[in-house]
Protein backbone atom coordinates (compact mmCIF):
# COMPACT_ATOMS: atom_id res chain seq x y z
CA UNK A 1 0.00 0.00 0.00
CA UNK A 2 2.68 2.42 -0.84
CA UNK A 3 1.39 5.00 -3.50
CA UNK A 4 4.10 5.46 -6.06
CA UNK A 5 3.98 8.95 -6.04
CA UNK A 6 6.26 12.14 -5.99
CA UNK A 7 3.65 14.39 -4.80
CA UNK A 8 1.61 13.16 -2.13
CA UNK A 9 4.06 13.97 0.64
CA UNK A 10 3.64 17.69 -1.00
CA UNK A 11 0.87 19.95 -1.58
CA UNK A 12 -2.06 17.98 -3.11
CA UNK A 13 -1.34 19.89 -6.76
CA UNK A 14 -1.68 17.26 -8.58
CA UNK A 15 -4.99 14.97 -8.95
CA UNK A 16 -5.94 12.07 -11.67
CA UNK A 17 -9.82 12.25 -12.15
CA UNK A 18 -11.24 8.39 -12.57
CA UNK A 19 -14.56 7.00 -14.03
CA UNK A 20 -16.60 4.82 -11.19
CA UNK A 21 -19.14 2.00 -12.68
CA UNK A 22 -21.50 0.77 -10.23
CA UNK A 23 -23.12 -2.64 -11.26
CA UNK A 24 -26.49 -4.86 -9.68
CA UNK A 25 -26.39 -4.44 -5.65
CA UNK A 26 -23.80 -1.24 -5.80
CA UNK A 27 -25.72 0.64 -7.75
CA UNK A 28 -29.09 -0.31 -6.05
CA UNK A 29 -26.90 0.72 -2.90
CA UNK A 30 -25.45 3.92 -4.13
CA UNK A 31 -28.58 5.18 -6.89
CA UNK A 32 -26.04 5.90 -9.43
CA UNK A 33 -24.80 3.77 -12.42
CA UNK A 34 -21.05 5.86 -13.14
CA UNK A 35 -19.83 8.99 -11.56
CA UNK A 36 -16.50 10.93 -11.80
CA UNK A 37 -13.83 10.34 -8.60
CA UNK A 38 -11.02 13.05 -8.39
CA UNK A 39 -8.50 11.57 -6.62
CA UNK A 40 -4.54 12.69 -5.77
CA UNK A 41 -2.30 11.55 -7.93
CA UNK A 42 -0.99 8.16 -7.04
CA UNK A 43 -3.90 7.25 -4.99
CA UNK A 44 -4.49 3.58 -5.29
CA UNK A 45 -7.97 1.43 -6.36
CA UNK A 46 -7.89 1.42 -2.52
CA UNK A 47 -8.06 4.50 -1.88
CA UNK A 48 -10.56 5.21 -4.51
CA UNK A 49 -12.32 2.72 -2.76
CA UNK A 50 -12.10 4.27 0.72
CA UNK A 51 -13.59 7.92 -1.01
CA UNK A 52 -16.51 5.84 -2.46
CA UNK A 53 -17.27 4.48 0.83
CA UNK A 54 -17.37 7.68 2.70
CA UNK A 55 -19.82 9.07 0.50
CA UNK A 56 -21.93 6.29 -0.01
CA UNK A 57 -21.72 4.69 3.60
CA UNK A 58 -24.14 1.68 2.40
CA UNK A 59 -21.35 0.59 0.15
CA UNK A 60 -19.83 -0.99 3.59
CA UNK A 61 -22.57 -3.48 3.68
CA UNK A 62 -20.62 -5.07 0.33
CA UNK A 63 -17.58 -4.13 1.02
CA UNK A 64 -15.93 -7.11 2.35
CA UNK A 65 -17.33 -9.23 -0.99
CA UNK A 66 -17.35 -7.03 -3.89
CA UNK A 67 -13.75 -7.05 -6.37
CA UNK A 68 -12.97 -4.05 -8.14
CA UNK A 69 -11.53 -4.04 -12.00
CA UNK A 70 -9.15 -1.32 -13.58
CA UNK A 71 -9.88 -0.64 -17.53
CA UNK A 72 -12.22 -3.82 -17.41
CA UNK A 73 -9.72 -6.38 -15.60
CA UNK A 74 -9.71 -7.78 -12.55
CA UNK A 75 -7.23 -5.77 -10.27
CA UNK A 76 -5.55 -5.46 -6.70
CA UNK A 77 -6.27 -3.34 -4.00
CA UNK A 78 -2.99 -1.80 -4.10
CA UNK A 79 -2.74 -1.12 -7.74
CA UNK A 80 -2.29 2.72 -8.50
CA UNK A 81 -4.98 4.89 -10.51
CA UNK A 82 -4.42 6.79 -13.61
CA UNK A 83 -5.92 10.02 -14.60
CA UNK A 84 -9.00 8.53 -17.18
CA UNK A 85 -8.91 5.29 -15.87
CA UNK A 86 -12.11 3.61 -15.46
CA UNK A 87 -12.66 1.67 -11.91
CA UNK A 88 -15.60 -0.61 -11.60
CA UNK A 89 -17.35 -1.72 -8.26
CA UNK A 90 -18.29 -5.69 -9.09
CA UNK A 91 -20.29 -7.50 -6.68
CA UNK A 92 -20.81 -11.01 -6.44
CA UNK A 93 -21.28 -12.20 -10.05
CA UNK A 94 -23.94 -14.90 -10.75
CA UNK A 95 -24.07 -15.16 -14.55
CA UNK A 96 -25.17 -18.07 -16.08
CA UNK B 1 -9.29 -18.72 -41.24
CA UNK B 2 -7.30 -17.47 -38.46
CA UNK B 3 -8.24 -18.63 -34.95
CA UNK B 4 -9.59 -15.30 -33.88
CA UNK B 5 -12.11 -15.72 -36.46
CA UNK B 6 -13.55 -18.92 -35.00
CA UNK B 7 -14.33 -17.53 -31.70
CA UNK B 8 -18.06 -15.87 -31.36
CA UNK B 9 -18.65 -13.81 -28.21
CA UNK B 10 -22.23 -11.87 -27.82
CA UNK B 11 -23.98 -10.26 -24.98
CA UNK B 12 -27.84 -9.61 -26.14
CA UNK B 13 -29.59 -6.75 -25.57
CA UNK B 14 -33.00 -7.20 -23.37
CA UNK B 15 -35.83 -8.94 -25.24
CA UNK B 16 -33.31 -10.96 -27.41
CA UNK B 17 -33.56 -14.50 -27.24
CA UNK B 18 -30.46 -16.87 -28.02
CA UNK B 19 -30.78 -18.59 -31.37
CA UNK B 20 -29.05 -21.78 -30.36
CA UNK B 21 -29.21 -23.08 -34.06
CA UNK B 22 -26.75 -19.91 -35.27
CA UNK B 23 -24.08 -20.88 -32.66
CA UNK B 24 -24.35 -24.41 -33.11
CA UNK B 25 -24.06 -23.68 -36.86
CA UNK B 26 -21.08 -21.12 -36.51
CA UNK B 27 -19.07 -23.92 -34.80
CA UNK B 28 -20.10 -26.61 -37.19
CA UNK B 29 -17.07 -27.31 -40.16
CA UNK B 30 -16.44 -30.01 -41.93
CA UNK B 31 -13.07 -30.79 -39.80
CA UNK B 32 -15.41 -31.00 -36.85
CA UNK B 33 -16.12 -34.57 -35.58
CA UNK B 34 -18.05 -32.90 -32.48
CA UNK B 35 -20.08 -29.76 -30.76
CA UNK B 36 -20.69 -29.97 -27.37
CA UNK B 37 -23.16 -26.98 -25.92
CA UNK B 38 -24.22 -26.04 -22.89
CA UNK B 39 -27.67 -23.80 -22.32
CA UNK B 40 -28.51 -22.27 -18.97
CA UNK B 41 -31.94 -22.38 -18.80
CA UNK B 42 -34.20 -20.42 -16.11
CA UNK B 43 -36.16 -22.03 -13.84
CA UNK B 44 -39.58 -21.64 -12.16
CA UNK B 45 -37.98 -22.04 -8.55
CA UNK B 46 -35.55 -21.34 -6.62
CA UNK B 47 -35.08 -23.23 -3.21
CA UNK B 48 -38.55 -23.79 -3.47
CA UNK B 49 -39.44 -20.36 -3.91
CA UNK B 50 -41.29 -19.53 -7.02
CA UNK B 51 -39.37 -16.70 -9.70
CA UNK B 52 -41.45 -14.59 -11.36
CA UNK B 53 -38.73 -12.89 -13.06
CA UNK B 54 -35.08 -13.23 -13.75
CA UNK B 55 -33.25 -10.24 -15.12
CA UNK B 56 -29.52 -10.31 -16.31
CA UNK B 57 -27.17 -7.17 -16.15
CA UNK B 58 -23.59 -6.62 -17.56
CA UNK B 59 -20.13 -5.18 -17.51
CA UNK B 60 -20.55 -5.52 -21.38
CA UNK B 61 -17.51 -4.83 -22.25
CA UNK B 62 -15.61 -6.45 -19.45
CA UNK B 63 -17.60 -9.60 -19.83
CA UNK B 64 -16.73 -9.99 -23.42
CA UNK B 65 -13.17 -9.18 -22.91
CA UNK B 66 -13.11 -11.54 -20.12
CA UNK B 67 -14.95 -14.52 -22.35
CA UNK B 68 -12.87 -14.20 -25.28
CA UNK B 69 -10.17 -14.27 -22.64
CA UNK B 70 -12.06 -17.61 -21.17
CA UNK B 71 -11.88 -18.65 -25.12
CA UNK B 72 -8.13 -18.24 -25.75
CA UNK B 73 -7.18 -19.99 -22.31
CA UNK B 74 -9.40 -22.69 -23.71
CA UNK B 75 -7.84 -22.60 -27.01
CA UNK B 76 -4.46 -23.90 -25.29
CA UNK B 77 -5.66 -26.22 -23.05
CA UNK B 78 -7.79 -28.30 -25.74
CA UNK B 79 -7.63 -28.58 -29.61
CA UNK B 80 -10.49 -26.87 -30.40
CA UNK B 81 -11.76 -25.71 -34.03
CA UNK B 82 -14.54 -23.51 -33.18
CA UNK B 83 -16.13 -21.75 -29.78
CA UNK B 84 -19.33 -19.84 -29.44
CA UNK B 85 -20.45 -18.02 -26.00
CA UNK B 86 -23.44 -16.06 -25.69
CA UNK B 87 -25.19 -14.75 -22.64
CA UNK B 88 -28.68 -12.40 -22.68
CA UNK B 89 -29.44 -9.34 -20.43
CA UNK B 90 -32.71 -8.30 -19.62
CA UNK B 91 -35.72 -10.11 -18.36
CA UNK B 92 -35.51 -14.08 -19.39
CA UNK B 93 -38.33 -15.62 -19.46
CA UNK B 94 -38.77 -19.69 -17.59
CA UNK B 95 -37.49 -21.72 -19.94
CA UNK B 96 -35.45 -19.76 -21.95
CA UNK B 97 -31.75 -19.52 -22.44
CA UNK B 98 -29.73 -17.10 -20.58
CA UNK B 99 -26.10 -18.26 -21.52
CA UNK B 100 -25.01 -20.87 -24.24
CA UNK B 101 -21.56 -22.21 -25.20
CA UNK B 102 -20.67 -24.56 -28.25
CA UNK B 103 -18.21 -25.67 -29.10
CA UNK B 104 -16.69 -28.15 -31.85
CA UNK B 105 -13.47 -30.27 -32.14
CA UNK B 106 -11.80 -33.13 -34.44
CA UNK B 107 -12.41 -35.51 -31.14
CA UNK B 108 -14.98 -35.40 -28.68
CA UNK B 109 -12.86 -35.19 -25.58
CA UNK B 110 -11.60 -31.51 -26.47
CA UNK B 111 -15.33 -30.25 -27.32
CA UNK B 112 -16.90 -31.81 -24.20
CA UNK B 113 -14.21 -30.53 -21.60
CA UNK B 114 -13.83 -27.37 -23.12
CA UNK B 115 -17.66 -26.80 -23.02
CA UNK B 116 -17.35 -27.41 -19.18
CA UNK B 117 -14.47 -25.43 -18.35
CA UNK B 118 -16.33 -22.30 -20.31
CA UNK B 119 -19.38 -22.53 -18.72
CA UNK B 120 -17.70 -22.85 -15.25
CA UNK B 121 -15.13 -20.33 -15.83
CA UNK B 122 -18.33 -18.04 -17.49
CA UNK B 123 -19.64 -18.56 -13.77
CA UNK B 124 -16.98 -17.97 -12.10
CA UNK B 125 -15.02 -15.10 -12.94
CA UNK B 126 -17.50 -12.95 -15.74
CA UNK B 127 -19.64 -9.84 -14.29
CA UNK B 128 -22.55 -10.59 -14.97
CA UNK B 129 -25.25 -10.41 -12.63
CA UNK B 130 -28.41 -11.69 -12.11
CA UNK B 131 -31.64 -10.69 -10.22
CA UNK B 132 -34.64 -12.76 -9.35
CA UNK B 133 -37.75 -11.66 -8.66
CA UNK B 134 -39.97 -13.44 -6.22
CA UNK B 135 -43.69 -12.58 -5.26
CA UNK B 136 -42.27 -11.62 -2.03
CA UNK B 137 -39.04 -9.57 -3.03
CA UNK B 138 -36.24 -9.33 -5.27
CA UNK B 139 -32.31 -10.57 -4.74
CA UNK B 140 -29.25 -10.44 -6.50
CA UNK B 141 -27.84 -13.55 -6.44
CA UNK B 142 -24.68 -14.93 -6.01
CA UNK B 143 -22.45 -17.90 -7.69
CA UNK B 144 -21.95 -20.37 -5.23
CA UNK B 145 -18.96 -21.35 -7.07
CA UNK C 1 -44.91 -37.41 -16.08
CA UNK C 2 -43.28 -40.25 -15.10
CA UNK C 3 -39.98 -41.08 -15.73
CA UNK C 4 -39.83 -42.92 -18.59
CA UNK C 5 -41.64 -40.33 -20.57
CA UNK C 6 -38.65 -37.80 -19.98
CA UNK C 7 -36.10 -40.18 -22.11
CA UNK C 8 -36.74 -40.08 -25.61
CA UNK C 9 -34.13 -42.75 -28.08
CA UNK C 10 -34.73 -42.84 -31.84
CA UNK C 11 -32.49 -44.32 -34.10
CA UNK C 12 -33.71 -42.70 -37.46
CA UNK C 13 -34.07 -44.36 -41.25
CA UNK C 14 -31.43 -43.05 -43.81
CA UNK C 15 -31.68 -39.91 -45.18
CA UNK C 16 -33.85 -38.76 -41.96
CA UNK C 17 -31.37 -35.43 -40.85
CA UNK C 18 -31.19 -35.43 -37.31
CA UNK C 19 -33.49 -32.24 -35.92
CA UNK C 20 -31.17 -31.23 -32.95
CA UNK C 21 -34.13 -28.41 -32.19
CA UNK C 22 -36.38 -30.99 -31.67
CA UNK C 23 -34.69 -32.76 -28.73
CA UNK C 24 -33.07 -29.95 -27.08
CA UNK C 25 -36.80 -28.65 -26.86
CA UNK C 26 -38.17 -32.20 -25.65
CA UNK C 27 -35.58 -32.14 -22.65
CA UNK C 28 -36.13 -28.32 -21.95
CA UNK C 29 -38.97 -27.78 -19.08
CA UNK C 30 -39.72 -25.43 -16.40
CA UNK C 31 -37.38 -27.15 -13.64
CA UNK C 32 -34.38 -27.58 -16.01
CA UNK C 33 -31.76 -24.82 -15.33
CA UNK C 34 -29.19 -26.88 -17.62
CA UNK C 35 -29.06 -28.58 -20.91
CA UNK C 36 -26.10 -30.19 -22.32
CA UNK C 37 -25.76 -31.61 -25.47
CA UNK C 38 -23.54 -33.65 -27.36
CA UNK C 39 -23.22 -33.77 -31.53
CA UNK C 40 -21.11 -36.17 -33.65
CA UNK C 41 -20.66 -35.26 -37.14
CA UNK C 42 -19.05 -36.62 -39.97
CA UNK C 43 -15.89 -35.18 -41.14
CA UNK C 44 -14.56 -34.67 -44.09
CA UNK C 45 -11.32 -36.36 -43.26
CA UNK C 46 -10.10 -39.56 -40.95
CA UNK C 47 -6.33 -40.64 -40.78
CA UNK C 48 -5.46 -37.46 -43.82
CA UNK C 49 -7.32 -39.32 -46.22
CA UNK C 50 -10.63 -37.61 -47.52
CA UNK C 51 -14.24 -39.58 -47.06
CA UNK C 52 -16.05 -39.94 -49.64
CA UNK C 53 -19.23 -41.19 -47.76
CA UNK C 54 -19.74 -42.39 -44.19
CA UNK C 55 -22.63 -44.79 -43.64
CA UNK C 56 -24.20 -46.40 -40.35
CA UNK C 57 -26.13 -49.54 -39.69
CA UNK C 58 -27.37 -50.38 -36.76
CA UNK C 59 -29.04 -53.54 -34.59
CA UNK C 60 -32.10 -51.75 -34.26
CA UNK C 61 -34.49 -53.25 -31.72
CA UNK C 62 -30.66 -54.25 -29.38
CA UNK C 63 -29.46 -50.27 -30.45
CA UNK C 64 -32.70 -48.91 -28.78
CA UNK C 65 -32.52 -51.44 -26.27
CA UNK C 66 -29.30 -50.78 -25.08
CA UNK C 67 -29.38 -46.75 -25.27
CA UNK C 68 -32.64 -47.01 -23.21
CA UNK C 69 -30.30 -48.91 -20.79
CA UNK C 70 -28.01 -46.08 -20.63
CA UNK C 71 -30.61 -43.81 -19.52
CA UNK C 72 -31.87 -45.76 -16.77
CA UNK C 73 -27.95 -46.01 -15.79
CA UNK C 74 -27.30 -42.20 -15.99
CA UNK C 75 -30.64 -41.02 -14.02
CA UNK C 76 -29.82 -43.47 -11.25
CA UNK C 77 -26.01 -41.94 -11.51
CA UNK C 78 -27.22 -38.03 -11.62
CA UNK C 79 -30.15 -35.93 -10.70
CA UNK C 80 -31.58 -35.67 -14.43
CA UNK C 81 -34.67 -34.44 -15.76
CA UNK C 82 -34.56 -35.26 -19.30
CA UNK C 83 -32.64 -37.25 -22.08
CA UNK C 84 -32.40 -37.89 -25.52
CA UNK C 85 -30.56 -39.92 -27.82
CA UNK C 86 -30.91 -40.12 -31.65
CA UNK C 87 -28.95 -41.96 -33.93
CA UNK C 88 -29.07 -41.43 -37.84
CA UNK C 89 -28.49 -44.43 -40.13
CA UNK C 90 -27.71 -44.39 -43.51
CA UNK C 91 -24.77 -42.26 -45.54
CA UNK C 92 -24.46 -38.93 -43.16
CA UNK C 93 -23.29 -36.01 -45.21
CA UNK C 94 -20.22 -34.20 -44.28
CA UNK C 95 -21.04 -31.44 -41.65
CA UNK C 96 -24.26 -33.15 -40.63
CA UNK C 97 -24.93 -34.86 -37.36
CA UNK C 98 -25.00 -38.78 -36.98
CA UNK C 99 -25.83 -39.00 -33.18
CA UNK C 100 -26.97 -36.35 -30.57
CA UNK C 101 -27.61 -36.13 -27.13
CA UNK C 102 -29.57 -34.05 -25.36
CA UNK C 103 -29.78 -33.80 -21.22
CA UNK C 104 -31.49 -31.53 -18.95
CA UNK C 105 -31.01 -31.25 -15.41
CA UNK C 106 -31.49 -28.54 -12.38
CA UNK C 107 -28.35 -27.84 -11.58
CA UNK C 108 -25.21 -28.13 -14.70
CA UNK C 109 -23.13 -30.78 -13.88
CA UNK C 110 -25.59 -33.39 -13.94
CA UNK C 111 -26.27 -33.01 -17.50
CA UNK C 112 -22.74 -32.01 -18.44
CA UNK C 113 -21.48 -35.66 -16.61
CA UNK C 114 -24.39 -37.35 -18.07
CA UNK C 115 -24.32 -36.21 -21.11
CA UNK C 116 -20.68 -37.19 -21.75
CA UNK C 117 -21.19 -40.82 -19.91
CA UNK C 118 -24.14 -41.36 -22.51
CA UNK C 119 -21.97 -40.93 -25.55
CA UNK C 120 -18.99 -42.46 -24.47
CA UNK C 121 -21.08 -45.47 -23.70
CA UNK C 122 -23.34 -45.41 -26.78
CA UNK C 123 -19.73 -45.65 -28.57
CA UNK C 124 -18.63 -48.11 -26.22
CA UNK C 125 -21.61 -50.57 -26.48
CA UNK C 126 -23.96 -49.84 -28.58
CA UNK C 127 -24.11 -52.08 -31.88
CA UNK C 128 -24.22 -49.55 -34.59
CA UNK C 129 -21.42 -49.68 -37.32
CA UNK C 130 -20.04 -47.08 -39.38
CA UNK C 131 -18.55 -48.01 -43.03
CA UNK C 132 -16.08 -45.37 -44.43
CA UNK C 133 -15.71 -45.08 -48.08
CA UNK C 134 -12.34 -43.60 -49.63
CA UNK C 135 -11.67 -42.48 -53.37
CA UNK C 136 -9.16 -45.81 -52.70
CA UNK C 137 -11.24 -48.15 -50.69
CA UNK C 138 -13.72 -48.98 -48.41
CA UNK C 139 -13.55 -49.85 -44.33
CA UNK C 140 -16.04 -50.74 -41.41
CA UNK C 141 -14.43 -48.73 -38.51
CA UNK C 142 -13.49 -49.71 -34.77
CA UNK C 143 -13.94 -47.43 -31.46
CA UNK C 144 -11.19 -47.15 -30.14
CA UNK C 145 -12.22 -46.73 -26.73
CA UNK D 1 -17.06 -74.54 -21.47
CA UNK D 2 -19.55 -77.01 -20.25
CA UNK D 3 -22.92 -77.08 -21.68
CA UNK D 4 -25.68 -77.56 -19.68
CA UNK D 5 -27.42 -80.22 -21.55
CA UNK D 6 -29.46 -83.50 -21.32
CA UNK D 7 -28.93 -84.89 -24.36
CA UNK D 8 -26.08 -83.87 -25.82
CA UNK D 9 -24.44 -87.32 -24.81
CA UNK D 10 -27.53 -89.09 -26.24
CA UNK D 11 -28.77 -89.83 -29.64
CA UNK D 12 -29.25 -86.74 -31.14
CA UNK D 13 -33.06 -86.48 -30.72
CA UNK D 14 -33.52 -82.99 -29.79
CA UNK D 15 -33.04 -79.48 -31.35
CA UNK D 16 -33.32 -75.92 -31.09
CA UNK D 17 -33.86 -73.81 -33.80
CA UNK D 18 -31.50 -70.31 -33.91
CA UNK D 19 -32.00 -66.88 -35.41
CA UNK D 20 -29.13 -65.93 -36.64
CA UNK D 21 -28.17 -62.38 -37.38
CA UNK D 22 -24.99 -60.87 -39.31
CA UNK D 23 -24.12 -57.10 -39.28
CA UNK D 24 -21.79 -54.77 -40.90
CA UNK D 25 -18.47 -57.28 -41.44
CA UNK D 26 -20.05 -60.25 -40.77
CA UNK D 27 -22.51 -59.51 -43.38
CA UNK D 28 -20.09 -58.67 -45.91
CA UNK D 29 -18.17 -61.81 -45.19
CA UNK D 30 -21.00 -64.43 -44.97
CA UNK D 31 -23.13 -62.49 -47.80
CA UNK D 32 -26.20 -62.69 -45.66
CA UNK D 33 -27.65 -60.45 -43.46
CA UNK D 34 -29.56 -63.42 -41.12
CA UNK D 35 -29.99 -67.32 -41.41
CA UNK D 36 -31.83 -70.19 -39.29
CA UNK D 37 -29.41 -72.39 -37.47
CA UNK D 38 -30.89 -75.80 -36.47
CA UNK D 39 -28.33 -77.16 -33.31
CA UNK D 40 -28.72 -79.43 -30.46
CA UNK D 41 -30.14 -79.04 -27.71
CA UNK D 42 -28.11 -77.84 -24.83
CA UNK D 43 -26.01 -75.89 -27.47
CA UNK D 44 -23.83 -73.05 -26.08
CA UNK D 45 -23.67 -69.87 -28.15
CA UNK D 46 -20.29 -70.92 -28.81
CA UNK D 47 -21.33 -74.45 -29.89
CA UNK D 48 -23.60 -72.49 -32.59
CA UNK D 49 -20.29 -70.02 -33.57
CA UNK D 50 -18.21 -72.84 -34.14
CA UNK D 51 -21.41 -74.45 -36.63
CA UNK D 52 -21.30 -70.85 -38.37
CA UNK D 53 -17.68 -70.87 -38.88
CA UNK D 54 -17.87 -74.41 -40.45
CA UNK D 55 -20.13 -72.89 -42.98
CA UNK D 56 -18.45 -69.55 -43.12
CA UNK D 57 -15.03 -70.03 -42.99
CA UNK D 58 -13.92 -66.55 -43.75
CA UNK D 59 -16.16 -65.61 -40.42
CA UNK D 60 -12.52 -66.78 -38.51
CA UNK D 61 -10.92 -63.77 -39.44
CA UNK D 62 -13.04 -61.54 -36.99
CA UNK D 63 -13.99 -64.27 -34.38
CA UNK D 64 -11.33 -63.08 -31.88
CA UNK D 65 -12.90 -59.31 -32.04
CA UNK D 66 -16.45 -60.45 -32.69
CA UNK D 67 -18.94 -60.92 -29.36
CA UNK D 68 -22.51 -62.04 -29.77
CA UNK D 69 -25.82 -60.97 -28.48
CA UNK D 70 -28.69 -62.85 -27.43
CA UNK D 71 -32.52 -61.89 -27.87
CA UNK D 72 -30.89 -58.52 -27.82
CA UNK D 73 -28.70 -58.78 -25.07
CA UNK D 74 -24.58 -59.17 -24.53
CA UNK D 75 -24.27 -62.76 -23.99
CA UNK D 76 -21.50 -65.06 -22.99
CA UNK D 77 -19.61 -68.23 -25.08
CA UNK D 78 -21.11 -70.45 -22.51
CA UNK D 79 -24.67 -69.40 -22.28
CA UNK D 80 -27.39 -72.33 -23.79
CA UNK D 81 -29.73 -71.18 -26.51
CA UNK D 82 -33.62 -71.78 -26.63
CA UNK D 83 -35.57 -72.68 -29.46
CA UNK D 84 -36.68 -69.31 -31.35
CA UNK D 85 -34.01 -67.00 -29.47
CA UNK D 86 -31.98 -64.47 -32.03
CA UNK D 87 -28.26 -64.75 -31.82
CA UNK D 88 -26.21 -61.50 -33.31
CA UNK D 89 -22.92 -61.62 -34.67
CA UNK D 90 -21.40 -58.56 -33.37
CA UNK D 91 -17.80 -57.46 -34.79
CA UNK D 92 -16.63 -54.38 -33.59
CA UNK D 93 -18.63 -51.44 -32.77
CA UNK D 94 -18.22 -48.03 -34.58
CA UNK D 95 -21.40 -45.84 -33.51
CA UNK D 96 -21.26 -42.53 -32.52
Amino acid sequence: MEPQTTSSMGANTSTVAVKVLFFARARDLTGVSDMPLVVPTGSTTDDCLNELVAKFPSLEEIRSCMVLALNEEYTSRSTTVQDKDELAIIPPISGG
Amino acid sequence: MADEDRTLVEILEEHSPIDVAKYMKYVGSPQAGAIATFSGTTRDMFEGKTVLELRYEAYVPMAIRQIKNLCESARSSWNLISMAVAHRLGPVPVRETSVFVAVSSVHRVDSLEACKFLIDELKASVPIWKKEVYTNGEIWKENSE
